[in-house]
């Protein structure tokens, strides 16, 4: 049997290494994946909490759900935006993104 | 009623009695490994050469008829030559991704095997979101293209990686749509249920129009996303040489191809089950003497009987139709595919709601 | 109206794909009619090629071993290609006067286009074109022939 | 290390990427290479290349004689090789004065008519299969290869027949000829309605052609089109009726234009016009006069000195023959002006704005057949 | 079986497929030379970089995938239940499917699924 | 240890080694292709935890959407091929000793806390699920569900005019 | 128009130019230099109007080079040939690709295969033969002991 | 496998022949010719080896897929081998490649010029091994009608890459090639091409 603190563990490395990318990187596409790591590691805690400590609600699914769609959402936006930057300034890094000004 | 319900259950209990669980559980793992690797190169083999009769004969002529009995050792040949030929690794790709894309494929059509239903009690797992998990799994493919296109560093590869996951991703929709009408009507995902309810008549009959257009939608659909003509884009021959695969050889390419057959049965399978009852006999409502006799037929070959017409609708589209431009593909599906798809699954609601399919 | 128009075109789009499945659907059925394979190495002994086909330049030897080229050279000067060349050799007749014959015909297949002007130009009608066509050799010198037969002769009378 | 980017061709944010199509592609019918610059799908522009076949044909003739400088045209245009024959046979007979009999003069526009149903055959068997059907290739292949096999009759050979000789043709026809040219008549009138059943009514392939590649009437003329091309833009420039050779001019037939200029149009012209052949057909094969075939000429063959020029209607267009004579015996200078050279000329042209799909339709629809542009 | 299958399918997969490539490269023996290995172009050496420039129609059409993807996961549940919910759940539905396509509409009419 | 609990610790490892390639990877196509590992070992995770519907949906949004959407626009920028500008090697330490240390503290508080499972089972049939999205109830989920819709919508309004604003 | 008339027509706007006797078509010399002009003067003007350049060559005279201009009229329905003159050693004419578009691959084919430069071509470039070909094969003094097997 | 084509009964009927030493059977052809090159023992000797050795050269020979490459008008008789008449797919051929990677036979169907060889070279250096041409067609051969006075014809393709089977003919019938490719077959089973000889494979 796995203890829930695991799969908490799990979640929570993940969550980190996200972080780690969000530090590391200038590569606004790489940023955003490492938001998408960051969001998932939420998930797995957020069903995890459901299925073993609160099995009687659905809540945590459907947190999870919302979270997805919220991701999808967030991806395409930010998605755009990267796209939009980088057809008027051909760069997708942040640090020359941060000097833009409109 | 022959069934292989009862050979998967003396099996089963057989080796729990005598084993440990673990390992009865390992062992029955390593059937289902060594079953679904004999299903892959019976379908490699069979299809290919059903491809091959078809088109010929469509065409005029023969096809193949000089390698062993009627031809049939042809595609045995075709394989061994596939194996023993030179599976090359240009040296600008990037090696790693190039290995791993055809690996990737096949394990998307193995792993898509899985809720398949092949006969009256003969399934690897009854998953309880059957139909989702095959459209999920199903848009996995896709990957493994875009990986190949991108790892082969060349320009035809990339320009069919792209064109085929716009035209996947776009026909994924109405493909799950046409899925939901029948989910609808049976208000189960699982496959089971879903063959369950047909048994007094399949839903292409049961579900009025709305399910025929569903099934013509889906057989659109599936045609598309196993990319094959005529929305063969991603391998069009006349204009990008051999598509995303153009750098693939020997066995690598033999990979792609096998998985794009085993696609092509995975869609027709589902097709089967959903609209033609899988494994279930033809039955018509009560007339109890008539679905006897229907029973006297085996399950499996219900079932592969109609996976297989479908699969020759299929490659019948394939040898009459052009292909299509890439603009007017993703026409097809935003244009005209998704809003009826919408459409329809309103009014199969409203019939199933009311209660108006039999 | 729009919408009809949107319609009208699924069911004309669909219609006229179902006449095209319908053709080759029709082919299919009709499939052991319709077809119009000749089994090529099986049909061997009843293969008719027309027998004006040109496949090959041959020369005619009659059953003791003569042909009636002259060793004129016609043929060579006509053929637009250098495929033939004749050997020619003086030969004693009878009457001890000298005679030109041919010696060697040599005969580049590999490089014969099958234009019939050879034929057309030999004044004795020596030579002729074969409908033999299976000339595939593993070996492309294999391929250039001596045309008249070791031994052979020239038919007497041909001048 | 990883990809070798010392020839930037592309510049970062304008989306031109440069692709090369050919020369090994299965959709440029032979050897014909294309640069294209593309920007996605679209196609920004587009570079023929060609003499991946240049055989140097008109350089060999000059050393062949007015007898044997006519085999090798066969070799040009291949799929016509009948008509490019014809040509050359003709300009020969134009300079010697010689008057061709009537009953080769009948044999000749048969066979040419035949070569032109052969040759758009195969056009649409590969236009088909350049748009991804492929079992109209096929189809159409049963019908040529019906026309194969007369041709092999009486010409001797399927495809390359050399049958057409200063004077005449080369032997007369089988006594079989007209049976088997009014069976296959018979056979591809039923036969060429399926053909329409199956592609030209097809809503996929009538999307594909309509409105792509769009050639208007004067850019037509200025490219120098011909054949089929120019016609399916509204050039009425049919050589058979403007300059009409052997007995064309007592044939009854009617020129097809189409105004529309774009594939389609030049599809539904190849295929009017092969039906336009079998009736020209029809006209001429129970009135084949008796006669010779062959008119006397001198072994020899010399040109008075001069320039000779004749042109004959190919199924791919005006094919022109030019010689210049200097009195000998081969010809000091030939030039053939062959369709499609100009034809490919208006590619680019045409294909600018259209997506990669579309190109291969609009070369489809040109029927190019390289050898011939590259001579 | 559960989701063990899964695992088992794709170990499976796996197996098989590297079992082929493995007997492949055993078996073949290959020659060498120096253009085997570049990027096959129709038999002329590719010019330029092959980094794809597609426009931003693919991307488009990913997008509006993308959303109408996210509405497919929500009409799942939906479908399974809809005959035990009754007529409410066809009231729900056909609101979240209008408020969707007029995103189509949208779409559709600011071109995005137009291709360019 | 049973089989299962062996499997557990398998998708972890394979979860966080290929999330740690994801962070490092030099070229951003590899670095996609790893997170789209990780988002197939996350949704093989959920499968072992049997919510089976949330792994799907997983895998349908995350893999067969938001994965092939950021590869478009990998493909889109043209920045598939070319190595990323690789970190300042102070940064790079920086960063992963904040991130060691964040570990570290909310590792703590987990075993501080140390959850405990229930044995109730978990009954996540998607029917259950589609019942309490449809239910008007105060415990249902249908006003999300609804707001969802226009979530979607403005994302794709806002994606398409900001996608489409440069190409005008 | 008749041939008569267009000779009519011709020799009244440029006496200086001689024409040829007998013959296929009217055939019109025409100094190189003034080519350009008159090239638009033939597509342009009401009553010539030759819209459509059918053949365009060149011939090699080893002691000059003639380029050989077809040209026909679709409206007028009349045909004429224009033969201009060039120096063997510098051969040196004014494009028609500007005036008749089929001009530019047939120019570049005469560019190639006989060496004359056509000034103002929008893209003279090597359009059949390989890009490193010397020589120009198409002249008469033209030999290539390698690739040329003289019979 | 009794439809694999009998060796033994068509050199029988090559006899009845009009011209008996013009027909040239394919057993006769793949007996004595010397072939360059040594033919390859293998390392084992060993029965399982030469019985492998039989099954894969018998499956490379009944899958030879063409490359669709062809330069001029014997392409088109290729394609006429390729079509319903003559139907080469009976012996599994049609599964023709526009990849090089993919196929096995290169069938020079056409004149090859200067300018193409290169292109004709890298084609064949880019396929997979094993890999096999035939050269169809009297240029392909020998560089046929454009041998003299010619200047940019390359007198025969093995000049460019080395040719397996040669065809005559201008062109060869469709039969001729469906014959040509018997004859590599027959060279196939044998073991005589360029790959089962192994000592030759370091020199290209
Ligand atoms: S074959 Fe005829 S033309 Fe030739 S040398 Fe002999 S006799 Fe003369
Ligand atoms: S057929 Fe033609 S090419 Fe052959 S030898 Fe005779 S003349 Fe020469
Ligand atoms: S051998 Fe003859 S038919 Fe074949 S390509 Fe050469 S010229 Fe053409």
């Amino acid at each position: 049997m796995v203890p829930v603190s695991h799969i908490l563990l799990l979640s929570t490395a993940l969550f980190f290494i996200g972080m780690y990318g969000l530090f590391t990187r200038r590569n606004m596409i790489a940023l955003l994946m490492s938001i998408e790591l960051m969001l998932n590691s939420i998930n797995i805690n957020f069903v995890a909490f459901n299925k073993y400590v609160w099995p009687g609600q659905l809540d945590g699914i459907f947190f999870t759900i919302f979270i997805i769609t919220i991701a999808a959402a967030e991806a395409a936006i930010a998605i755009a935006i990267v796209i939009n930057l980088y057809r008027s300034h051909l760069s997708i890094d942040v640090n020359d993104a941060a000097e833009l000004k409109h | 009623m022959f069934s292989l319900e009862n050979i998967t259950q003396i099996v089963h209990t057989w080796l729990y009695e005598n084993m440990h669980p673990t390992l009865a559980l390992m062992v029955e793992f390593a059937f289902i490994g060594v079953l679904v690797i004999a299903l892959f190169a019976f379908l490699g083999l069979v299809l290919v050469m059903m491809e091959r009769k078809v088109s010929s004969w469509m065409q005029l002529r023969l096809g193949p008829n000089r390698i062993g009995p009627w031809g049939w050792f042809q595609t045995v040949a075709d394989t061994v030559k596939l194996i023993v030929k030179e599976g090359m690794t240009p040296n600008n790709v990037d090696k790693l991704l190039f290995n791993m894309a055809p690996i990737l494929v096949i394990i998307v059509s193995m792993v898509i095997m899985a809720p398949i239903m092949f006969a009256k009690g003969f399934q690897i797992w009854d998953i309880n979101i059957g139909v989702l998990f095959v459209s999920a799994v199903s848009s996995l493919s896709i990957i493994g293209i875009l990986m190949a296109g991108w790892a082969s560093n060349n320009k035809y590869s990339l320009l069919g990686a792209m064109r085929s996951g716009a035209q996947i991703v776009s026909y994924e929709l109405s493909a799950g749509l046409s899925m939901l009408t029948i989910v609808v009507l049976t208000g189960s995902l699982k496959m089971s249920d879903i063959i369950q309810a047909q048994e007094t008549g399949w839903w292409l009959f049961k579900g009025h129009i709305p399910a025929i257009i569903a099934f013509v939608i889906f057989i659109i659909a599936a045609t598309a996303e196993t990319n094959r003509a005529p929305f063969d884009l991603a391998e069009a021959e006349s204009e990008l040489t051999a598509g995303f695969h153009t750098e693939y050889s020997g066995m690598k390419f033999a990979l792609f191809f096998l998985a794009e057959y085993v696609n092509i049965f995975v869609v027709c399978a589902i097709g089967a089950t959903l609209f033609l009852g899988g494994w279930m006999p033809f039955h018509v409502g009560n007339w109890e003497q008539f679905n006897n006799i229907m029973d006297y037929i085996p399950t499996p070959i219900w079932f592969f009987g109609k996976t297989f017409f479908l699969i020759f609708v299929i490659m019948w589209f394939r040898w009459t139709f052009p292909r299509l431009r890439i603009d007017q593909l993703l026409n097809l599906e935003w244009k005209y595919l998704l809003p009826i798809s919408i459409f329809n699954i309103l009014l199969v609601t409203v019939i199933a709601l009311a209660g108006w399919h039999f | 109206m729009n919408l009809k128009q949107y319609f009208a075109d699924i069911f004309n789009g669909v219609k006229s794909l179902a006449t095209g499945m319908k053709v080759t659907g029709g082919y299919f059925l009709r499939h052991h009619k319709e077809k119009i394979t000749e089994q090529y190495p099986d049909n061997r002994d009843t293969l008719v090629l027309a027998e004006r086909f040109r496949g090959e330049v041959v020369m005619l030897h009659d059953e003791n071993n003569e042909h009636a080229c002259t060793g004129c050279t016609a043929c060579e000067l006509a053929c637009p290609n250098g495929t033939i060349k004749v050997i020619t050799k003086f030969d004693m007749t009878p009457e001890g006067k000298k005679k030109k014959a041919v010696d060697t015909f040599i005969y580049h297949l590999e490089l014969c286009t099958m234009c019939n002007l050879c034929v057309e130009a030999c004044p004795t009608g020596a030579i002729s074109m074969a409908n033999t066509f299976e000339h595939s050799v593993f070996d492309r010198s294999t391929l250039t022939k001596q045309l008249n037969k070791p031994g052979s002769k020239i038919r007497a009378g041909v001048e | 290390m990883y990809r070798e980017t010392d020839i930037i061709q592309t510049i970062p944010g304008t989306d031109e990427m440069v692709i090369n199509v050919g020369p090994q592609h299965p959709s440029t019918h032979g050897v014909l290479h294309l640069v294209l610059t593309i920007n996605g799908e679209i196609v920004k522009k587009v570079e023929p290349h060609i003499g991946y076949i240049h055989r140097s044909i008109e350089k060999m003739c000059e050393s062949l004689t007015y007898r044997q400088f006519i085999y090798s045209t066969s070799r040009m245009d291949y799929l016509a090789a009948h008509t490019n024959n014809h040509a050359c046979a003709m300009c020969v007979e134009q300079g010697m004065g010689i008057e061709v009999p009537l009953r080769a003069q009948y044999i000749r526009v048969l066979m040419d008519e035949l070569t032109r149903i052969a040759s758009h055959c195969l056009w649409w068997g590969s236009i088909a299969m350049d748009c991804g059907a492929v079992t109209p290739f096929f189809l159409a292949f049963r019908e040529r290869e019906m026309i194969n096999s007369i041709m092999e009759e009486t010409c001797g050979a399927r495809l390359t027949m050399n049958y057409n000789v200063p004077g005449g043709v080369m032997a007369d026809i089988h006594p079989t000829f007209q049976q088997s040219v009014k069976d296959f008549v018979r056979h591809f009138r039923s036969k060429i309605d399926e053909y329409d059943e199956l592609v030209t009514g097809n809503i996929i392939f009538q999307s594909r052609l309509k409105g792509v590649g769009k050639l208007s009437k004067e850019d037509a003329i200025s490219y120098g089109c011909t054949g089929p091309t120019a016609r399916a833009s509204g050039v009425s420039c049919d050589v058979r009726k403007h300059f009409p050779y052997e007995i064309y001019n007592q044939i009854d037939f009617t020129e097809i234009t189409h105004t529309a200029g774009d594939s389609y149009a030049r599809y539904l012209m190849r295929l009017a016009e092969m039906r336009e052949s079998m009736s020209i057909i029809e006209q001429l094969i129970d009135n084949i006069p008796e006669g010779d075939y062959l008119a006397k000429t001198k072994a020899v063959l010399k040109l008075p000195k001069g320039e000779f020029y004749s042109r004959v209607e190919t199924p791919r267009g005006e094919l022109g023959v030019y010689i210049v004579s200097e009195g000998g015996t081969t010809p000091y200078r030939i030039k053939f002006r062959s369709p499609g050279f100009s034809n490919l000329s208006a590619l680019d042209h045409m294909t600018r704005g259209h997506k990669i799909g579309d190109l291969v339709a609009i070369m489809g629809t040109l029927d190019l057949v390289i050898p011939d542009i590259d001579r | 079986m559960g989701a063990g299958s899964l695992i088992a399918l794709a170990i499976a997969a796996i197996a098989f497929a590297s079992i082929a490539l493995m007997v492949a490269k055993l078996v073949t023996k290959a020659t060498k030379n120096k253009q085997k290995g570049e990027a096959y172009e129709c038999g002329i050496p590719s010019q330029g970089p092959n980094l794809i420039q597609f426009n931003v129609g693919y991307y488009l059409f990913a997008l509006v995938f993308l959303i109408f993807d996210v509405e497919l996961v929500f009409l799942y549940p939906w479908a399974v239940v809809v005959k035990s919910v009754g007529w409410i759940a066809l009231v729900e539905i056909v609101v979240f499917f209008f408020i969707l396509f007029l995103g189509l509409l949208y779409a559709h009419k600011k071109g995005a699924l137009q291709w360019k | 240890m049973d089989i299962s609990t062996i499997i557990f610790y398998l998708i972890a490892a394979f979860i966080l080694g290929m999330a740690l390639l994801a962070v490092t990877a030099k070229q951003i196509f590899r670095s996609a292709i790893w997170l789209l590992f990780t988002l197939i070992g996350i949704a093989s995770l959920y499968f072992w935890m049997e919510v089976e519907f949330i792994a799907a949906v997983q895998i349908v949004v995350y893999v067969g959407g938001i994965v092939v959407l950021i590869i478009f626009s990998i493909f889109l920028t043209q920045q598939s091929a070319a190595d990323m500008p690789s970190p300042k090697l102070g940064r790079k330490i920086a960063a992963a000793v904040a991130s060691l240390l964040g570990l570290a503290l909310c590792g703590l508080l987990v075993y501080e806390y140390g959850f405990s499972k229930t044995e109730a089972t978990f009954d996540n049939e998607v029917s259950r699920i589609g019942t309490a999205m449809l239910n008007t109830g105060s415990d249902g989920y249908a006003l999300p569900f609804e707001a969802v819709s226009i979530l979607l919508l403005a994302a794709m309004v806002g994606a398409i005019v900001i996608a489409m604003k440069e190409s005008e | 128009m008749t041939r008569e008339d267009l000779q009519q027509e011709l020799t009244g706007r440029f006496p200086d130019f001689t024409f040829e006797e007998g013959g296929q078509f009217l055939t019109m010399h025409v100094p190189a230099a003034q080519w350009s002009n008159i090239a638009y003067f033939l597509r342009d003007a009401p009553e010539m109007q030759f819209d459509f350049l059918f053949c365009l060559t060149c011939v090699d005279w080893l002691k000059h080079l003639t380029m050989v201009y077809h040209l026909r009229s679709y409206t007028h329905k009349h045909e004429l040939v224009v033969k201009c003159q060039l120096d063997r050693e510098q051969p040196e004419i004014a494009s028609a690709a500007y005036i008749w578009r089929t001009a530019e691959f047939h120019e570049r084919e005469v560019f190639e295969l006989f060496g004359v430069n056509f000034l103002q071509h929008p893209d003279l470039r090597k359009l059949i033969l390989p890009d490193d070909w010397v020589g120009y094969p198409l002249r008469k003094d033209y030999d290539d002991p390698i690739n040329m097997i003289k019979l | 496998m009794s439809e694999v084509p009998n060796n033994e009964n068509i050199a029988a009927n090559a006899d009845t022949g009009a011209q008996p030493e013009a027909r040239k059977s394919i057993a006769e052809l793949a007996g004595p010719i010397p072939f360059p090159g040594t033919v390859h023992e293998t390392p084992g000797g060993g029965i399982l080896v030469s019985a492998m050795d039989d099954v894969i050269n018998w499956a490379r020979s009944n899958s030879l897929w063409p490359l669709t490459f062809g330069t001029s008008c014997c392409a088109i008789e290729m394609m006429s081998a390729y079509s319903a008449k003559y139907d080469w797919s009976r012996f599994g051929f049609e599964v023709a490649r526009a990849s090089p990677r993919q196929a096995d036979v290169i069938i020079i169907a056409g004149t090859i010029v200067n300018k193409m060889a290169p292109v004709l070279k890298r084609l064949y250096d880019q396929m997979a091994d094993p890999k096999y041409v035939v050269a169809m067609g009297a240029c392909a051969t020998s560089g046929g009608p454009f041998f003299y006075n010619t200047y940019s014809v390359v007198k025969g393709a093995d000049h460019v890459i080395p040719v397996d089977v040669y065809v005559a003919g201008c062109p060869p019938r469709p039969e001729a090639l469906i014959h040509a490719l018997m004859t590599l077959q027959v060279k196939i089973k044998a073991g005589m091409t360029r790959e089962q000889i192994r000592d030759e494979m370091k020199t290209t």
